[in-house]
C-alpha cells in the first residue's frame, strides 16, 4: 500500500473492511439460505486460516482442530444461554446482543487458546505424526467430555442459544483472522515460524526460540478455532458433539493442504470451494431429474463423490492450489506482483 | 498496555452496571422470531416474519414437500427407512389424484446426521426450493435444528419419529406424529413392573443418542417409583460392536431384565453377546428396536425379549396389511416403525394440504393442528395443544423372525 | 536465565568472547570429545582441524548448545551456557554455519537473512528466556503467564497492529539483511529461493544468515567444502574481511590445509576427540602427532611428505 | 474374581483384533511413512467380500472347513487387490510429493469407501448393519463354574492367529530377502532404488500384505461381533491406529503389545469405571505414553544429525 501514511496503514484495512461486511449483511438480510451458507463458509475460512498458522507456517501437523472449535462453541454457547435474558439498558437490544456476543466469543476463544497451550506443550517433544495423533486424541477427549456433561446437553446438544451471529459478525472475524495471518507472515515472528517449518535446528541456531514459537502458534491458532466455534454456536440452532468429530478436523486439514501449506489465500479459496462443493453437487443432481425416483438416492451420492474429488484434486495438484505462495504470486505476470513476506 | 487493562475493567464494570432484563416476553414464538431477526443481522424488525413471507409453491401444478434426514453417517439406516415411508405415501397420494388436482413432489436432502447440515438443508428447502411443508428428521438434535429454521420461516414441519419433547416446543409450526420419550419410558417401566413382575432391572444405554438417554432417564425414574430396583446403568456408543465389558459388569448384579433403549442395529448384537456371556434374562427396549433386521442380527438370542412400539406389523387390520404389502413390494422387507411413522407423517401432511384453503404456511399449519383421530398405520393420530400425537403404545414380544403383539398401554 | 553464575561487569569486560574449559562429551560409551579447551577473543581467527571423525563438528555442537557437555563448561561472553538452549546462546553473540548446509530452503535469500536479524532481538531474548525458564520449572500456569508476557514483550501485537514503530523496525531489518547480502555478494539473488542457489552461494548465504544475528563470535563449519580453488581464494579474503569489518572472533573448521594455514593465526588439531596440537600454523605443520594423524591424508600429498 | 477373569478374556479378545489391524497400519507406515487412513475401510470392504462369499456358498458349505478357508482367501485376496489398486493410483503418483498430500488422498479414499458402501444402489450393501453368518460355529472352549467365565473357540483362534501372524511378519521383515528390501526401502527408498531394489514392487507388495491382513482381521472381527456395517472400518481403524502409535508405529511387536494394552484398558475402564469415558481414557493413555516416550513404547525417534 504505497502513499499511505504509516500511521494509517495499520488501521486502513479495518476502515475498508468493516463497512464492506456491514453492507454485505444488509444486502443478504433477505435471503436466509445465502446468509447461512456464507456464515458456514466464514466459519470454515476462520478454521482453515487459523489451522494454517500451525500446519502451514510452523509445519507442526495438528489434526485436532475440531476439538478447539468445540471448546469455543460450548463455552460461548453456555455463556450466552445464561446471558440470554439480559440486555444493556443504554443500548438497543440488537446492539447489546452484539456486544454480549463479542464478549462470549472472546471468552470462548480464550478458553480454546488455553487448551491450545496445553496441547502445544507436547509439541515441544513430539514430531510429525506423533504430534498429530496427540492433537487428534485431544479432540476426541473433548468430545467425550462434552457428551458426558449435563451442562452441555450431552448427546442431544445445546439448543436455544440466541442466534445473534449475523454475517456482519462472521465477516468481521474472517477479516480479523486473515489480517492476523497475513501480518504474522509478514513480520519477523512469521519468518521465525517459516524458519521452524523449514529447518528446526538451523532456526534454533539462528536464535529462534523454536519451542516458544511453536507453543504460541498453537495458542493463536486455537484461539481463532474457538472463535469459529463460538460463531458456529450462534447461528446453528443446536450444537451437539456429532458436529465436532475428527472427521470435522480432517475436513479442515483437507482445506489447508488443498490450499497449499502456508498459503493463507490458498486456505481461503479451498475453504470456499469445499463449502460450496456439496451444495453445488446438490444443485447439479437436483437439476437432473430432481423429483425422479433416483433423486431420493441422489443426495447420498454426494459424500462418496466428495471423497473421490479429494483424491483427484490431490493427484492433479499435489502442492495444493498455490503451493506455499499467495494468490497474487501465482496470478499471471501482468498483474502487479508483490514480494513474499510483506503484509 | 499498562493503561489498557484498567480501561478494559472500567468498561466491563460499566456494562455490568448497565445490565437489565430484556423487556419483551420470552414466549417461544416471539423469542425465536426475534432471534431470527438478529440472525439476519439485527436489522429486521422484531415482528414474526411469518406473515410477511408466505412461501410460494415451486410451480403451479405441483406441491413440493421437503425432507431432510440422515441418508449417510451413523443413522443412515433410519433415514433411509424414513425416506422410503414418505416416498410410498406420496406415490399413493399422487396415484389417488394428488391434492386439489396438483401433483405432489418430494425433495430429499441428506443431513449426514449433523445438526448444522440439517439446518442448511432445511434453509435450502425453504428458501431455494420453496417447499410448502417439511418432514423429518429421526434424530432429535437434527429435528431441533430444523424446527428452529422452519418455525422462523413460518413453514410447517412434521417430524415422524423424533421423540424428544423439546422438538415441538420450538414453536407452533412444529408437529409430531409419534409419542414422546417420557410416555414410552413409562410404558416399558409399567409393563416390566406390573405384567412381568420384575423387581431388579439393569440399563444399557446408547450414550451417543439423546433418544436412548431420554428413555433411560424416564425408565429408571418410573421403575424405581413403582418399587423396582435399578441395579446399574452402563453405556455404549452407537457404532460399537463389542458390549461384553458392559454385559459382564451387568451380569454381576444379576438383574431380572436389561433395559436396552437403543437401536436395533446394536441391540441384536448386544443380545447375542449377552447370551454368550451366560446372561439369560430378557431384554427390554423401545421403538428403536423395530426392524426386521433385529431378528437377523439377534438370531435366537433376542427371542423372548419385549419392546414398546408404535404398531405391530402383523396387526390384522387390512389397512396395515396393505401398507406392509406395498412397502414390501416397493423396497423389499417389512417396514419398521420409522418407515410406518414417516408414512403416517406424510399422510397427515397430505390430509392437511387437502383441507387447507391455500398453501400458505399458516393455512397448512392450522389444517395440521386440526388433525383428529387420523387413521395412521401406527395408531390413530390426534394432535394435542402441544402439537404432539396422543396415541397408545403396543408392547411386542420378539419371536422367531417376527414379534407377537402382547398388550397395548394407553396414556 | 541461570542467575546463579551472574558474572561481574569487570569479568565480562576482559573475559574471552568464547571459552571452553575441559569440555568432554560422551555418547553412550564413546568419548566424542575429551578435555577440549579453547578461547576466542575479539579479532581472533582460529582454525580447528583434524581427520574425519576427529570430533570437530561435535565440538561445534557442544559450543553452540546442540549437545550438552558431560564435563567442563562453556562460557560465552563470560557467562556459563552449559544449560542454555541454542537460541539463548545465540542471543549471547555466538553464531554458526553448518557442515551440511541447512538453509531455509523454501524461503528467499533475503528472508533467510531476515529470519536471523530478528526485531528487537534483546527484549525478545529476555522474554523467551522467561518463557523457557518457566517451562523448565514445569509450572503450566507460570508458563502461561510467561507466554502472555512474551506475546506482549516480543511485540507480536505490534506486528498485528502494524504500528509505525513496527514498520520502521521491519524496514531496518530489510536494509540490514540487504546490506549483508551485498557484503556476501548475493544481492543479485535477493528474491531467489535458497534451494535454487548454486552450492557456493548457498554456503555464502549461510554465512550472511549467521551474521544477521549480530554475533561476536562466528563458527564456520567447512565453509570451503565443495568450492573450487578460485572460490576458496575469494573465501579466504572474505573471511578476513568479515573479521575486520564486523570485528568478530572467528573459528573455522576446514579440511583444506592451504586455506586454514593461509588465514588462521592459531590452529587447534583434534584426533579421536583429543586435542593433539595447538599453536601457530608452522608449529602445527611440523608437529609429529599431527603428521601421524594425517599420514596419507591430503596434507602429505599437498606438501610432498615434508616433515 | 470370575468377573475379573472374564474381563481379562474379553479384553484380550478385542485386543487381538486391534492388533491384527494395527499390524497393517504399522507395516505400511514402516515402509511409506504414510498414515494410511483408508486402512480401516479396506478392512470393511474385505468383510463385505467375505459376507458375499459366505452367502454364495450357502448355509452348509460356509461352515465346512474349506468353506471358511475359501471365504478368508477371497476376502484377503480381494483386499490385496484393492490395496494394490489404491497404492498404484492414489499413493504412488504422490510418492515424491510432501507426505501430507498422500494423507489427504488416504482420507479421500476413506470417505469414498465408507460413504460409498452406505449407498443402497447396485451391489452396494446400504447403511443398515448385517448379521455376519456364523462361519465358525461358536462353541465354548472352556467354561469355569456356572458359566461364570466362558472362553470361546474363536477367541482362542484369533489370539493364536494374531500371535502367529506377528511372528510370521517378524520373520518376514528380519529374516527374508524381501524383508531386507522392505527395511532398506523404509530407511530411504531413493537410495534403496539406487541399490537396485525394485522399490515400487516392494511397496506394492507391502501394501497388499497389509490389506490382506486387514481383511483377515476384519473377518475375525465380524465373527467375534457377529455383525458388519459400512462404518465399522472407521471405529476399528481409529482404535487400531492408536494402538499402533502406542506401540511405536512401524514396530511390529510394538503394534501387538499396544493393541492388547488398548483392548484390556478399554475393557477394564468399561467394566469397573464409567463406561462412558472409555474413549477418553484410551486417548488419555495414548497421550501420556507419547509424552513419556515420544516414539511410542518400542519405537524410537531418530535423533537428527546436525
Amino acid at each position: 500500500m504505497p502513499g499511505v501514511p504509516p500511521g494509517l496503514r495499520g488501521a486502513l484495512p479495518v476502515l475498508i473492511a468493516l463497512p464492506v461486511v456491514v453492507v454485505f449483511e444488509l444486502l443478504l438480510a433477505g435471503s436466509p439460505f445465502a446468509t447461512y451458507l456464507l456464515s458456514i463458509m466464514g466459519v470454515n475460512i476462520i478454521l482453515a486460516v487459523s489451522l494454517n498458522i500451525v500446519n502451514g507456517m510452523t509445519g507442526q501437523f495438528s489434526i485436532g482442530h475440531a476439538g478447539f472449535m468445540a471448546v469455543g462453541a460450548y463455552v460461548a454457547g453456555v455463556l450466552s444461554l445464561s446471558l440470554k435474558e439480559i440486555a444493556l439498558s443504554f443500548l438497543p437490544v440488537a446492539v447489546s446482543d452484539q456486544v454480549f456476543l463479542l464478549l462470549v466469543l472472546l471468552l470462548g476463544g480464550v478458553a480454546a487458546a488455553v487448551c491450545g497451550f496445553v496441547v502445544g506443550l507436547p509439541s515441544l517433544r513430539l514430531r510429525g505424526d506423533y504430534l498429530a495423533i496427540v492433537t487428534l486424541g485431544f479432540g476426541e477427549i473433548i468430545r467425550v467430555f462434552v457428551q458426558n456433561t449435563e451442562m452441555f446437553g450431552r448427546a442431544l446438544g445445546l439448543s436455544g442459544i440466541p442466534q445473534t451471529a449475523g454475517l456482519g459478525m462472521v465477516g468481521f472475524w474472517v477479516f480479523v483472522v486473515v489480517l492476523v495471518a497475513r501480518r504474522l507472515a509478514g513480520s519477523s515472528h512469521g519468518r521465525s515460524l517459516w524458519a521452524i517449518r523449514e529447518d528446526e535446528v538451523a532456526a534454533e541456531a539462528m536464535g529462534v526460540d523454536t519451542t516458544g514459537y511453536k507453543v504460541r502458534a498453537f495458542v493463536i491458532s486455537s484461539f481463532f478455532a474457538g472463535i469459529a466455534g463460538g460463531l458456529f454456536a450462534h447461528f446453528v440452532p443446536i450444537i451437539n458433539p456429532g458436529s465436532f468429530t475428527f472427521v470435522k478436523s480432517m475436513e479442515v486439514v483437507v482445506m489447508v493442504v488443498m490450499g497449499g501449506l502456508g498459503s493463507t489465500t490458498g486456505a481461503i479459496v479451498a475453504a470456499v470451494f469445499l463449502t460450496l462443493l456439496p451444495e453445488a453437487l446438490r444443485s447439479a443432481f437436483a437439476a437432473m431429474g430432481a423429483e425422479g425416483s433416483l433423486a431420493q438416492k441422489v443426495d447420498q451420492i454426494r459424500m462418496p463423490v466428495y471423497g473421490l474429488l479429494l483424491v483427484a484434486l490431490m493427484l492433479l495438484r499435489p502442492q495444493g492450489l498455490f503451493g506455499t505462495k499467495e494468490i497474487w504470486e501465482v496470478l499471471p505476470r501482468w498483474l502487479p506482483r508483490r514480494r513474499k513476506g510483506l503484509a | 498496555m499498562r493503561r489498557f487493562v484498567p480501561m478494559l475493567l472500567a468498561a466491563l464494570a460499566f456494562m455490568v452496571a448497565g445490565c437489565e432484563k430484556k423487556t419483551q416476553p420470552a414466549s417461544p414464538e416471539t423469542e425465536t422470531s426475534k432471534q431470527t431477526a438478529q440472525g439476519q443481522g439485527g436489522t429486521a424488525p422484531a415482528t414474526p416474519p411469518v406473515a410477511d413471507t408466505p412461501p410460494t409453491p415451486a410451480s403451479s401444478d405441483t406441491l413440493l414437500l421437503g425432507v431432510a434426514t440422515s441418508l449417510t453417517g451413523g443413522q443412515a439406516t433410519f433415514g433411509v427407512s424414513t425416506r422410503n415411508g414418505i416416498e410410498l405415501a406420496i406415490k399413493e397420494a399422487n396415484d389417488a389424484g394428488g391434492v386439489k388436482g396438483k401433483k405432489l413432489a418430494v425433495r430429499v436432502y441428506d443431513d449426514q446426521g449433523k445438526p448444522e447440515e440439517a439446518a442448511q438443508a432445511v434453509t435450502r428447502l425453504i428458501n431455494q426450493d420453496k417447499v410448502v411443508l417439511i418432514l423429518g428428521d429421526v434424530a432429535s438434535s437434527n429435528s431441533l435444528a430444523m424446527a428452529e429454521k422452519a418455525q422462523a420461516a413460518g413453514v410447517p414441519m412434521i417430524t415422524p419419529s423424533s421423540t424428544n419433547p423439546a422438538v415441538t416446543e420450538k414453536g407452533d409450526f412444529i408437529f409430531r406424529v409419534c409419542f414422546i420419550d417420557p410416555f414410552q419410558g413409562f410404558v416399558m417401566a409399567k409393563f416390566a413392573r406390573e405384567n412381568l413382575k420384575f423387581s431388579k432391572a439393569a440399563v444399557l444405554q446408547d450414550n451417543k443418542s439423546a433418544y436412548s438417554i431420554g428413555l433411560t432417564d424416564v425408565f429408571t425414574r418410573k421403575f424405581t417409583e413403582m418399587g423396582g430396583k435399578i441395579t446399574g446403568v452402563e453405556s455404549y456408543s452407537q457404532g460399537d460392536t463389542d458390549y461384553r465389558a458392559q454385559l459382564t459388569a451387568i451380569k454381576k448384579a444379576q438383574p431380572e431384565a436389561i433395559y436396552v433403549p437403543g437401536y436395533y442395529s446394536e441391540v441384536g448384537v448386544i443380545a447375542r453377546q449377552a447370551r454368550e456371556l451366560g446372561l439369560k434374562v430378557p431384554l427390554l427396549g423401545g421403538d428403536g428396536w423395530d426392524s426386521e433386521k433385529l431378528y437377523e442380527l439377534g438370531g435366537t438370542a433376542i427371542q423372548g425379549s419385549y419392546f414398546s412400539n408404535h404398531y405391530s406389523p402383523d396387526n390384522p387390520e387390512p389397512r396395515i396389511q396393505k401398507f406392509v404389502a406395498d412397502y414390501k413390494a416397493a423396497y423389499g422387507g417389512v417396514p419398521d416403525a420409522l418407515a410406518a411413522l414417516a408414512y403416517d407423517a406424510a399422510n397427515v401432511a397430505v390430509d392437511a394440504l387437502k383441507k387447507a384453503p391455500d398453501s400458505s404456511g399458516k393455512a397448512i399449519r392450522d389444517a395440521i393442528a386440526q388433525t383428529k383421530g387420523f387413521p395412521g398405520i401406527a395408531g390413530a393420530i390426534t394432535l394435542d395443544e402441544k402439537r404432539n400425537a396422543v396415541k397408545p403404545a403396543v408392547v411386542l414380544k420378539v419371536g422367531d423372525g417376527k414379534s407377537e403383539y402382547v398388550t397395548t398401554v394407553n396414556p | 536465565m541461570s542467575s546463579s553464575t551472574e558474572p561481574t561487569p569487570q569479568q565480562l569486560a576482559d573475559a574471552p568472547l568464547l571459552k571452553a574449559e575441559g569440555v568432554s562429551i560422551t555418547f553412550g560409551g564413546l568419548k566424542a570429545l575429551t578435555d577440549f579447551n579453547l578461547a576466542i577473543r575479539k579479532g581472533d581467527l582460529q582454525g580447528l582441524i583434524g581427520p574425519n571423525g576427529a570430533g570437530k563438528t561435535t565440538a561445534f555442537n557442544v559450543l553452540t548448545g546442540v549437545y550438552k557437555p558431560t564435563q567442563g563448561e562453556v562460557r560465552v561472553g563470560g557467562q556459563k551456557v552449559n544449560t542454555l538452549k541454542p537460541h539463548q546462546i545465540n542471543h549471547l553473540g555466538l553464531a554458526r554455519t553448518f557442515q551440511n548446509i541447512r538453509l531455509f530452503r523454501a524461503l528467499t535469500a533475503l528472508d533467510n537473512v531476515k529470519v536471523a536479524c530478528r526485531a528487537e532481538a534483546f527484549s525478545d531474548a529476555a522474554a523467551h528466556g522467561v518463557a523457557a525458564a518457566a517451562l523448565v520449572r514445569g509450572g503450566v500456569l507460570t508458563a502461561i503467564a510467561a507466554n502472555c508476557r512474551t506475546l506482549v514483550l516480543a511485540g507480536w501485537w505490534k506486528s498485528l497492529l502494524l504500528t509505525p514503530r513496527f514498520q520502521a523496525e521491519e524496514r531496518r531489518i530489510t536494509e540490514q539483511a540487504e546490506h549483508l547480502l551485498e557484503v556476501m555478494g548475493l544481492l543479485h539473488r535477493r528474491d531467489e529461493e535458497a534451494r535454487n542457489l548454486p552450492y557456493g552461494e548457498q554456503r555464502r548465504l549461510e554465512i550472511a544468515r549467521a551474521l544477521g544475528t549480530q554475533p561476536n563470535v562466528l563458527l564456520l563449519d567447512e565453509p570451503a567444502a565443495g568450492m573450487n580453488t578460485r572460490e576458496k581464494a575469494d573465501l579466504m579474503v572474505l573471511i578476513r574481511k568479515l573479521r575486520d569489518d564486523f570485528s568478530l572472533g572467528i573459528l573455522v573448521i576446514e579440511h583444506d590445509m592451504k586455506l586454514v594455514m593461509g588465514i588462521c593465526e592459531k590452529i587447534t588439531v583434534l584426533d579421536h576427540g583429543e586435542t593433539i596440537a595447538r599453536g601457530a600454523p608452522e608449529q602445527v605443520r611440523s608437529d609429529r602427532k599431527v603428521i601421524e594423524a594425517y599420514l596419507g591424508d591430503s596434507y602429505l600429498e599437498t606438501h610432498g611428505g615434508a616433515a | 474374581m470370575a468377573q475379573l477373569l472374564q474381563h481379562l478374556i474379553n479384553g484380550l479378545a478385542s485386543g487381538t483384533i486391534y492388533a491384527l489391524v494395527a499390524l497393517g497400519y504399522t507395516m505400511v507406515y514402516g515402509v511409506l511413512k504414510l498414515i494410511n487412513f483408508a486402512h480401516g475401510d479396506v478392512m470393511m470392504v474385505g468383510v463385505y467380500m467375505g459376507y458375499a462369499t459366505a452367502f454364495a456358498l450357502g448355509k452348509q458349505a460356509q461352515k465346512s472347513l474349506w468353506g471358511v478357508v475359501l471365504i478368508f482367501l477371497v476376502a484377503m485376496g480381494g483386499c490385496a487387490l484393492l490395496g494394490f489398486l489404491i497404492e498404484r493410483f492414489a499413493y504412488r503418483p504422490l510418492r515424491e510429493k510432501p507426505r501430507l498430500t498422500a494423507l489427504i488422498t488416504a482420507i479421500g479414499i476413506s470417505f469414498a469407501l465408507s460413504y460409498g458402501f452406505q449407498l443402497d444402489i447396485g451391489f452396494l450393501p446400504g447403511a443398515a448393519p448385517r448379521a455376519f453368518p456364523e462361519i465358525i460355529v461358536p462353541t465354548e472352549w472352556l467354561i469355569i463354574g456356572d458359566r461364570d467365565v466362558v472362553v470361546w473357540n474363536w477367541q482362542v483362534m484369533s489370539l493364536l492367529i494374531a500371535v502367529g501372524l506377528m511372528v510370521g511378519l517378524q520373520y518376514l521383515v528380519f529374516k527374508t530377502r524381501f524383508g531386507r528390501a522392505m527395511r532398506a526401502v523404509s530407511y530411504d527408498h531413493r537410495v534403496a532404488a539406487l541399490m537396485g531394489i525394485p522399490t515400487d514392487r516392494v511397496i506394492a507388495v507391502t501394501f497388499m500384505i497389509g490389506s490382506a491382513l486387514a481383511a483377515g482381521a476384519g473377518l475375525l472381527y465380524a465373527i467375534k461381533d457377529t455383525s458388519v456395517s459400512p462404518l465399522m472400518g472407521l471405529y476399528v481403524g481409529l482404535k487400531a491406529f492408536v494402538a499402533a502409535v502406542i506401540g511405536g508405529i512401524g514396530h511390529v511387536p510394538g503394534a501387538v503389545v499396544g493393541a492388547l494394552m488398548l483392548g484390556l484398558v478399554e475393557e477394564f475402564v468399561v467394566g469397573y469405571a464409567a463406561s462412558t469415558w472409555r474413549d477418553a481414557v484410551a486417548f488419555g493413555i495414548l497421550i501420556i505414553v507419547l509424552i513419556a516416550k515420544p516414539g511410542g513404547l518400542f519405537g524410537r525417534v531418530a535423533a537428527e544429525k546436525v
